[in-house]
């Protein structure tokens, strides 16, 4: 329930309870029918559990499955499901729930764009009361993988009327109270099957303003701050002895789009101009505070196990200007459609200044964020230049491998090698999407201007809060406050 | 010279209650009190008569230790027994003072009291401030005590009335009841009845003349009318720009003036019996000097005139009129009330009459004037002008009309539009005149215009305030005369002017009338200045008219209650001399060295 | 007075259906769709479709209008886009947070300006007065943001006296609910004091320059009693009115504050439902506000026929 | 004789008020009016030579300078960017004028001749404007400016419309108490007896007369919008990057308040300024102008 929280609100901070500051809450707690990352962020691996669980290098650990084999055409999946486990309201869990959930992705109940991920399921089966059979209609790596994200969520038929409100999983925690915006805080689950949370009670409390965040943090009314919004004000916190900064790659790429279809980013030559113009390491210097890691340009996030940093484009707007010549767009003016959102704007500031270097003026309109940008950029593809942070974990073949995705980008090529990439072993997987990577790259089908850091700033005292973030999840179940802060390494506020 | 004189009056200082030495009063570079001495002795009443603007209430106001904060001050003010200089005292002596010592009665009655204090409250006030009175019971009895000697009726319910509750007299009532709470030793009073009907500033006069003899309470008593400061005082002082220019005793300086402006100033308070006089030739029926030839109004003087019910006013009977007004009702509907402004008012004008209308204020006058001029629609009853039906007319036979009957408003200021030159504001009437003319023709005729009524056209081409107050009059009414109509109507012509400037403008509107041959109406709550130019009096009283009939029959042999008594209420200065010195106690005062 | 009150009720009643249809017809004509905003990226046409089926958003316009307004007046305003809760709950209770703030900065800033009016305006010729008034331009200068991001770097980041952000519910920690309040209150009510000086001494200065002050200190009153028992309660009718005025602007006014300070107010919640297009919620937000705006207005005049007994005859 | 002395006729508190204009108002401003009168000027020269000359690009953005404080090369240092704060802030002052002086003209265009249509109408349509003016202060800036960034695309624009809108019902009340002042005065009356059409009076009599508190509405209203436009940038929904606006500026230096306050106190200071510049100017003319506050000082 959204409590009454003009009169009382319980943000508890008792002893063995911690409390996190986390950007921009979201509106509901239900992923099946609403869109964002910030819900499974704090639900997934806490509330939820899936079969397999994504680690922290990006490959995949057993979960609520102890194991599973793939049959030789690798089509077929065996699960032998974990045996005493339960959901948080009581209902045990089984090969039964396992395929009311994954059934349950597959009908109309989600309305997740995700959940388009479950297509390629032919059937699923319990063979057992602990043995779960899935059939795939052709060979995916991605789908496997994908059962670690949320659609993998396991869920009980008697526990998802309110959603919204009450998930019910197998998780170390359970949602205790839930302030729609404000905060969400987490109870330890008493019952849970596995190692106990090491708190009692875990808080995230949100705000839609960075700064009030670390002002919170330095005034001392929160533990932590995940994901830290405005990165110039690292500089400040690390004055203060009492505050460690941590940063973990995550899998959001920032995406400077050109829409590919449309002049001038139809021609190749000015994209590349552009990736050329653009100084990736000053946009992360001056817009997010030096924070961030510079791929070359390249959309895979050092948490895939594809990712190579890339050398193609270095800073070099003379290289920019003779390709602009060449195209015959010397005097290019573009209009530039940025999402009201503060890393979009500064972004767009330093962006439009470094094209202008190169003689393309851009006008930056802004455009509201998500409402007005989902329907002008992303479903109407009425743009010509954006920027956006892509924070789904593997999704290239979204984006680039969909002529009729919002970039445009329609290259037969790189189809193919994503098509194989998902379809060959899980061997050959690797090598194939480094190829389709370089030539995304290679075709400029947009400039990744940086990979987004996961900026935590933690008071010494607090541990267990992990800063790499290869996929939507944030585990809370090893975070607490009882960590002595005379023995934390002085080493580990470097962070990088 | 003043300044000896007055000295010299208070020469026997022992009894004087109030001494003032060479006050003085300063904004900035400007001196408006010229430095004045003053004497008032215990139970003597002095008279401060002036021009708007000379410096009285200034004057009183020093004496009470009021004046505004941001004006200088220097001299000295003593009170016996109580302060050597009042005017540098400190506020808790003064505070001591005022109210039980001292008191004053301000002119404007409708903002002188808390709108938001019932007016028991605000009499008792004066009661506990100074604490004269033991406990709250006393101080009740003494309130209502205080109301019934004011004869204010039903005092138990007056107590919790609201100011709004009650008319401007009531309200002056009770801030005589206030003044005389503490039984101060001088009472100020500032204007007291400027602001009230004539008949009702009889009443609070007669009140104040009462209460301060039976008292033996000092008084100061401002005003500009001459006559009333006859009546009330044994003694006064005449003030102009901020000097006193004469002093002496009434019957002295108001017999045998020696300043030129007092002169003037009585010359002009004495309109009645000398202009009224030489314009009809004394006693005889009036031969109006109108070009129009109209019927001399013989007619009417005859047995015929004083059959007539009092409400109709069939004033000439020969010509056909020109205003025809009958049955004529205005009631204005508001969500609370609905007022008569006019009921069942008949009325015939014929060209060439001089019509004065006269009665207390909200009668209807300016209802009436405003249906006249089309600017108001009657509810009921017919009106026809200058042969347009008024209530029923098109636009355009209106704008006719309109051309044929012009108004004068009162108040000089208000009625000219002060972003406008003088030559726009004379010019107004032209535009989009029937006879539509070019502009260099427009120009000439404003120019002709206000060079009749004494205005050079040089000064055309500037603004309304860089006019004195009569000029600006004589504007408004070459605004009236550039049109050439044929009916002239003027409310309150000059009740807003000082009175020695309203001479000049009444003599120059019966000059325009005479010479144009206009047909005259006017409004006025002054009976004398009505008396000075009109030949026919239509009296009226809450929307009725109560009495019509020629000047000289009105005035000599009133046939309604009413204007008997509106007659007997007007103070008539050589009235109040003849009786003076019947009068106690004032023939021994001595007369100026 | 049964038929001022009548009127004033009918004219409340009408001027809230017109906002309503105002409100409605505005939202009508906000680009963007409320099911792309929910389903987000990689919605399929179908899944965009049902949605909108399920917000209604295919009936009729009349019918939708219809069916949100004839909710209103038993407190019923529909079931909210994104969340599928109830809306009133959840509006009323941001809507409390508003007010508990707005209320309190308005109760302090008048508790700060009527002394400090009515001396700038007995004063209004010395030094004093002169540097009240003066300071209170430099008050209504300052944007009461920047005046809420000094304070929170001074008394909670500088000094640590303070939390810097965020909302305490009451009944779970009332000290810790007021610390809460502190900042924001002062950042809000430090502005608004400045404004209401100068409204109080405007309305002190045309009361003392009201005949019936004179007469007062006629009767032996200082000026200090005078402005006490006369000044006081005339200066309050224009304040009132103000104050009023004031109130409601504030309520929304004080988002730019609640941004600041992380405070779940009604602003927030109208910037949040209007991002996410929940219609229905702007709706309800927008027409609550109209109702305070409309139900002060109606109460100031309701005082004012209590306060002035002119208003009874004058109105 | 007849009172050739002007300051004999009027009375101490008479309407006898010289239509101050031009030079002869200026010289009547209260010194603080002065000031304030001197403040704009100052703003609007800023505004005016930054059209053609600034120190520095202010959109050039040099990532090795940035967040420098105050320096020979940049007095009031450099922010995120890197960009000269100086350039910035005085280029600044261009949107700031703008938006004031749109925002001003949408109010008062649209609220002056509804204020004087109900004045002089009175009736229904009195009620139609009043009830409409209420309505309008439920709809306050803020919730216009972000239906207007949804609709047209938040931009400074949309903030100047939005803010304009919302303060038109201010300028409908005063509009519509000066004309009932106005059309109570017997020149009204006057030019009705002379038959001037309803729209003629309303030309040359009320508005005339109702300018001046037009102009100081206007003034004042100028002092709102710039605290309104600082406020909508703050919250994103203003002038959009790159466009240099004080308002942004203030959000972008929040996040520097400890490391570089340069980057709050200087725009926080012009803001402040330019406010307090209108307000004084507003309150010298309704000093000079206002014949309900004359005399008073
Ligand atoms: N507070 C003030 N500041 C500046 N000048 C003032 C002030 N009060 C009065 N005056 C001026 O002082 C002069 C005398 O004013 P005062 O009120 O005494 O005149 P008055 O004789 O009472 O006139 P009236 O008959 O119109 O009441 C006038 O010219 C007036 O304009
Ligand atoms: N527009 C109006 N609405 C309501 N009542 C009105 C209106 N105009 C005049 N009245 C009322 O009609 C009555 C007559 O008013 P009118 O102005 O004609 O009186 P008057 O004789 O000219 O008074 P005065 O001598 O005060 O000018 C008064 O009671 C007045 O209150
Ligand atoms: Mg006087
Ligand atoms: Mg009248």
């Amino acid at each position: 329930r959204a409590g009454h929280t003009a009169i009382a609100d319980p943000a508890e901070s008792t002893a063995g309870s911690v409390t996190l500051a986390l950007a921009g809450g979201p509106a509901s707690l239900d992923f099946t029918r609403t869109d964002g990352v910030a819900i499974p962020l704090v639900l997934m691996g806490n509330v939820y559990e899936g079969l397999v669980r994504i680690n922290e290098s990006g490959g995949l650990d057993p979960l609520l499955a102890e194991d599973w084999t793939v049959s030789d055409d690798r089509r077929t999946y065996t699960f032998t499901l974990r045996q005493g486990v339960a959901f948080s309201n009581g209902a045990p869990f089984d090969a039964e729930s396992a395929v009311f959930s994954i059934e349950r992705v597959r009908s109309d109940a989600w309305t997740n764009g995700l959940s388009a991920g479950m297509d390629v399921v032919a059937s699923v089966t319990a063979e057992d009361t602990h043995v779960l059979r899935v059939e795939l209609s052709e060979p995916s790596n991605r789908w496997l993988w994908s059962m670690g994200t949320l659609i993998g969520a396991m869920m009980t038929e008697d526990g998802v009327d309110e959603l919204a409100t009450a998930p019910v999983g197998t998780g170390p925690f359970t949602v205790d109270r839930w302030a729609r915006g404000q905060s969400l805080r987490f109870a330890a689950n008493k019952d849970y099957w596995g190692e106990p949370a090491a708190s009692d009670s875990v808080t995230v409390q949100y705000y839609a303003d960075a700064t009030a965040s670390t002002n919170a943090l330095q005034a001392g009314d929160v533990d932590a701050v995940y994901d830290m919004q405005s990165p110039e004000l690292a500089t400040v916190l690390e004055r203060d002895d009492d505050l460690v900064i941590e940063t973990g790659a995550t899998s959001g790429t920032v995406l400077l789009s050109m829409n590919n279809r449309v002049a001038p980013f139809d021609d190749l030559r000015v994209r590349q101009a552009v990736m050329y113009a653009v100084d990736r390491q000053a946009v992360i210097d001056t817009a997010w505070g030096g924070f961030g890691d510079d791929s070359g340009g390249a959309p895979a996030p050092p948490t895939d196990p594809w990712y190579v940093e890339s050398s193609r484009y270095p800073h070099d707007p003379q290289a920019a200007r003779e390709l602009l010549r060449e195209a015959g767009q010397e005097d290019l003016h573009i209009t530039f459609k940025v999402p009201t959102r503060p890393y979009a704007q500064q972004i767009s500031e330093i962006v439009a200044s470094q094209l202008r270097d190169v003689g393309i003026v851009a006008a930056i309109e802004s455009v509201e964020f998500p409402a007005l940008w989902l329907d002008e950029v992303f479903t109407r593809h009425d743009y010509q230049m954006s920027v956006i942070v892509h924070a789904e974990a593997r999704d290239i073949p979204v984006l680039y491998g969909n002529p009729d995705y919002y970039l445009g980008y329609d290259d037969e090529r790189t189809r193919e090698l994503l098509a194989r990439a998902d379809r060959e072993s899980p061997q050959t997987q690797t090598e194939l999407m480094r190829a389709a990577v370089d030539r995304i790259v290679d075709q400029a089908a947009s400039d990744t201007l940086f990979v987004f850091p996961n900026i935590v700033v933690r008071r010494r005292g607090l541990q267990g809060l992990p800063s790499r973030r290869p996929t939507d999840e944030l585990l809370l179940s090893a975070v607490t406050n009882r960590g002595d802060p005379s023995q934390e390494d002085q080493a580990q506020e470097d962070g990088s | 010279m003043t300044a000896t004189q007055a000295r010299s009056a208070g020469a026997s200082r022992d009894d004087a209650l109030v001494t003032v030495t060479g006050l003085r009063v300063d904004a900035g570079p400007d001196r408006l009190v010229h430095p004045l001495d003053l004497t008032i002795r215990a139970g003597e009443r002095v008279g401060l008569i002036g021009e708007s603007g000379s410096g009285k209430t200034l004057t009183a106001l020093s004496l009470i230790g009021l004046l505004p904060d941001e004006l200088r001050h220097g001299g000295t003010v003593a009170l016996r027994d109580s302060s050597d200089d009042l005017l540098n005292a400190p506020e808790r002596e003064l505070c001591g003072l005022r109210g039980r010592r001292i008191s004053m009665v301000f002119q404007e009655p409708m903002t002188a009291l808390n709108p938001l204090m019932q007016v028991g409250k605000q009499v008792s006030e004066v009661l506990t401030q100074h604490r004269t009175l033991p406990n709250r019971r006393e101080v009740r009895e003494r309130v209502l005590g205080l109301l019934e000697s004011v004869r204010l009726p039903d005092p138990e319910r007056l107590l919790r009335a609201y100011p709004h509750q009650l008319s401007g007299g009531q309200r002056q009532r009770i801030m005589l009841a206030m003044a005389f709470a503490n039984d101060p030793d001088l009472l100020i009073c500032d204007e007291p009845t400027t602001a009230l009907d004539v008949t009702v500033q009889r009443q609070v006069l007669d009140l104040l003349d009462e209460a301060v003899r039976s008292r033996g309470t000092s008084l100061l008593f401002v005003s500009h009318d001459l006559a009333v400061v006859a009546r009330t005082c044994d003694r006064v002082l005449v003030m102009q720009h901020g000097r006193v220019v004469e002093s002496g005793s009434v019957t002295d300086v108001l017999t045998a003036p020696r300043h030129d402006y007092t002169k003037q100033l009585l010359a002009a308070s004495r309109l009645e019996p000398t202009a009224g006089g030489a314009r009809r030739g004394a006693g005889s029926p009036p031969e109006t000097g109108s070009g129009a030839g109209a019927g001399a109004p013989t007619g009417s003087e005859g047995p015929a005139g004083t059959e007539r019910p009092a409400g109709a006013a069939e004033l000439s009977e020969a010509a056909e009129p020109l205003i025809r007004v009958s049955g004529l009702h205005r009631t204005h509907r508001s969500r609370r009330r609905t007022v008569h402004a006019l009921k069942n008012v008949d009325l015939q004008v014929r060209a060439g009459d001089r019509i004065g209308i006269v009665g207390e204020s909200g009668s209807g006058k300016t209802t009436l004037l405003k249906i006249l001029a089309g600017l108001d629609r009657p509810t009921s009853g017919s009106v026809s002008v200058c042969g347009v039906d008024v209530a029923r007319a098109s636009k355009r036979s209106m704008r006719r009309l309109r051309e044929q009957l012009q108004t004068v408003f009162q108040d000089p200021m208000g009625s000219l539009d002060p972003r406008m030159t003088v030559r726009e504001i004379v010019e107004e009437p032209l535009i989009g005149h029937s006879g539509a003319r070019s502009g260099r023709e427009r120009r000439e005729l404003t120019a002709r215009s206000l060079e009749s009524v004494g205005i050079p056209a040089s000064a055309a081409e500037r603004y309304p305030h860089q006019f004195s107050g009569g000029q600006r009059q004589r504007i408004s009414i070459a605004r009236a005369l550039v049109t050439d109509p044929d009916v002239l109507v003027a409310d309150e012509p000059v009740s807003a002017l000082d009175v020695s400037v309203q001479a000049q403008v009444l003599a120059l509107l019966n000059r325009l009338v005479d010479e144009r041959g206009l047909t005259l109406l006017m409004v006025s709550h002054d009976l004398a200045v009505v008396r000075h130019l009109c030949d026919r009096i239509v009296v009226m009283r809450h929307g009725e008219v109560v009495e019509a009939g020629p000047a000289e029959r009105v005035y000599g042999a009133p046939e309604d209650d009413y204007t008997r008594a509106l007659l007997e209420a007007t103070p008539s200065l050589d009235r109040v001399l003849a009786e003076k010195p019947s009068r106690g106690g004032t023939g021994d005062r001595p007369p100026q060295p | 007075m049964i038929r001022a009150v009548g009127g004033r009720v009918l004219r409340f009643v009408l001027t809230l259906f017109a906002t309503s249809v105002l409100v409605f017809a505005f939202m009508r004509i906000l680009p963007g769709d409320p099911a792309e905003v929910v389903l987000g990226t990689g919605a399929t046409e179908e899944a965009l479709e049902r949605t909108r089926a399920e917000f209604g958003l295919d009936r009729p316009l009349a019918e939708q209008y219809w069916d949100w307004v004839s909710g209103i007046p038993v407190g019923d305003f529909g079931v909210s886009f994104i969340t599928g809760e109830d809306i009133s709950p959840v509006v009323l209770d941001r809507l409390a947070v508003s007010l508990i703030l707005v209320v309190s900065a308005m109760a302090l800033a008048l508790l700060v300006a009527v002394p400090l009016g009515t001396w700038a305006a007995v004063r209004h010729r010395r030094a004093d007065g002169i540097a009240i008034s003066a300071a209170t331009q430099f008050g209504i200068a300052v944007p009461n943001f920047l005046a809420g991001m000094l304070l929170v770097a001074v008394f909670a980041l500088g000094l640590g006296w303070l939390p810097a952000n965020s909302w305490m519910p009451p009944a779970y920690d009332p000290v810790q609910f007021v610390l809460h309040l502190i900042l924001p209150v002062v950042a809000l009510a430090a502005v608004q004091a400045a404004v209401m000086t100068r409204y109080v001494r405007t309305a002190m200065l045309d009361v003392m320059g009201e005949d019936w002050m004179r007469t007062a200190r006629a009767k032996g009153l200082s000026t200090f009693q005078a402005l006490r028992r006369h000044g006081l309660r005339n200066a309050a009718l224009p304040v009132l009115t103000v104050s009023g005025i004031q109130l409601t602007t504030l309520v929304i006014g004080a988002v730019v504050i609640e941004q600041v300070f992380v405070i779940p107010g009604i602003g927030s919640e109208l910037l949040t439902a209007v991002a996410g297009r929940d219609l229905l919620t702007v709706q309800s937000v927008v027409m609550l506000l109209a109702l305070i705006t409309l139900t002060v207005n109606f109460t100031v005049d309701l005082l004012y026929l209590v306060l002035d007994p002119r208003t009874a005859v004058q109105r | 004789m007849s009172g050739t002395n002007a300051a004999a006729a009027g009375g101490p508190a008479g309407p006898d008020r010289p239509p101050a204009r031009g030079v002869g108002l200026l010289r009547m401003l209260p010194v603080t009016g002065k000031i304030g009168l001197v403040v704009v000027a100052g703003i609007v020269v800023v505004a005016l030579v930054s059209l053609v000359w600034t120190p520095y690009d202010p959109l050039q953005a040099v990532p090795e300078d940035r967040l420098s404080g105050s320096t020979l090369q940049h007095p009031l240092g450099t922010d995120r960017y890197g960009r000269d704060v100086l350039s910035i802030l005085m280029a600044g002052a261009q949107i700031t004028l703008l938006v004031g002086c749109v925002a001003v003209a949408i109010a008062a265009v649209v609220g002056t001749p509804l204020g004087i249509l109900a004045g002089m109408r009175r009736g229904w349509a009195e009620e139609l404007i009043t009830r409409g003016a209420d309505m309008m202060l439920a709809f306050p800036a803020l919730l216009l400016a972000i239906m207007a960034g949804a609709v047209m695309g938040a931009s400074t624009w949309s903030a100047m419309i939005a803010i304009g809108l919302a303060a038109g019902p201010g300028f409908a009340r005063v509009a519509r108490a000066g004309t009932l002042r106005v059309m109570s005065s017997d020149f009204i009356l006057a030019a009705r007896g002379a038959s001037q059409p309803e729209t003629r009076i309303a030309r040359r009599h009320v508005l005339p007369n109702i300018f001046d508190l037009v102009v100081i509405q206007a003034s004042v209203t100028f002092a709102l919008a710039i605290l309104a436009e600082a406020a909508l940038s703050f919250l994103g929904l203003g002038t959009p990057p790159p466009e240099p606006s004080w308002g942004r500026m203030l959000q972008g230096g929040q996040d520097y308040l400890a490391v570089a306050p340069h980057l709050t106190v200087w725009p926080g200071l012009a803001i402040a300024l330019a406010v307090l510049g209108f307000n004084l100017l507003g309150d010298g003319l309704r000093d000079v102008l206002d014949p309900k506050t004359r005399g008073r000082r």
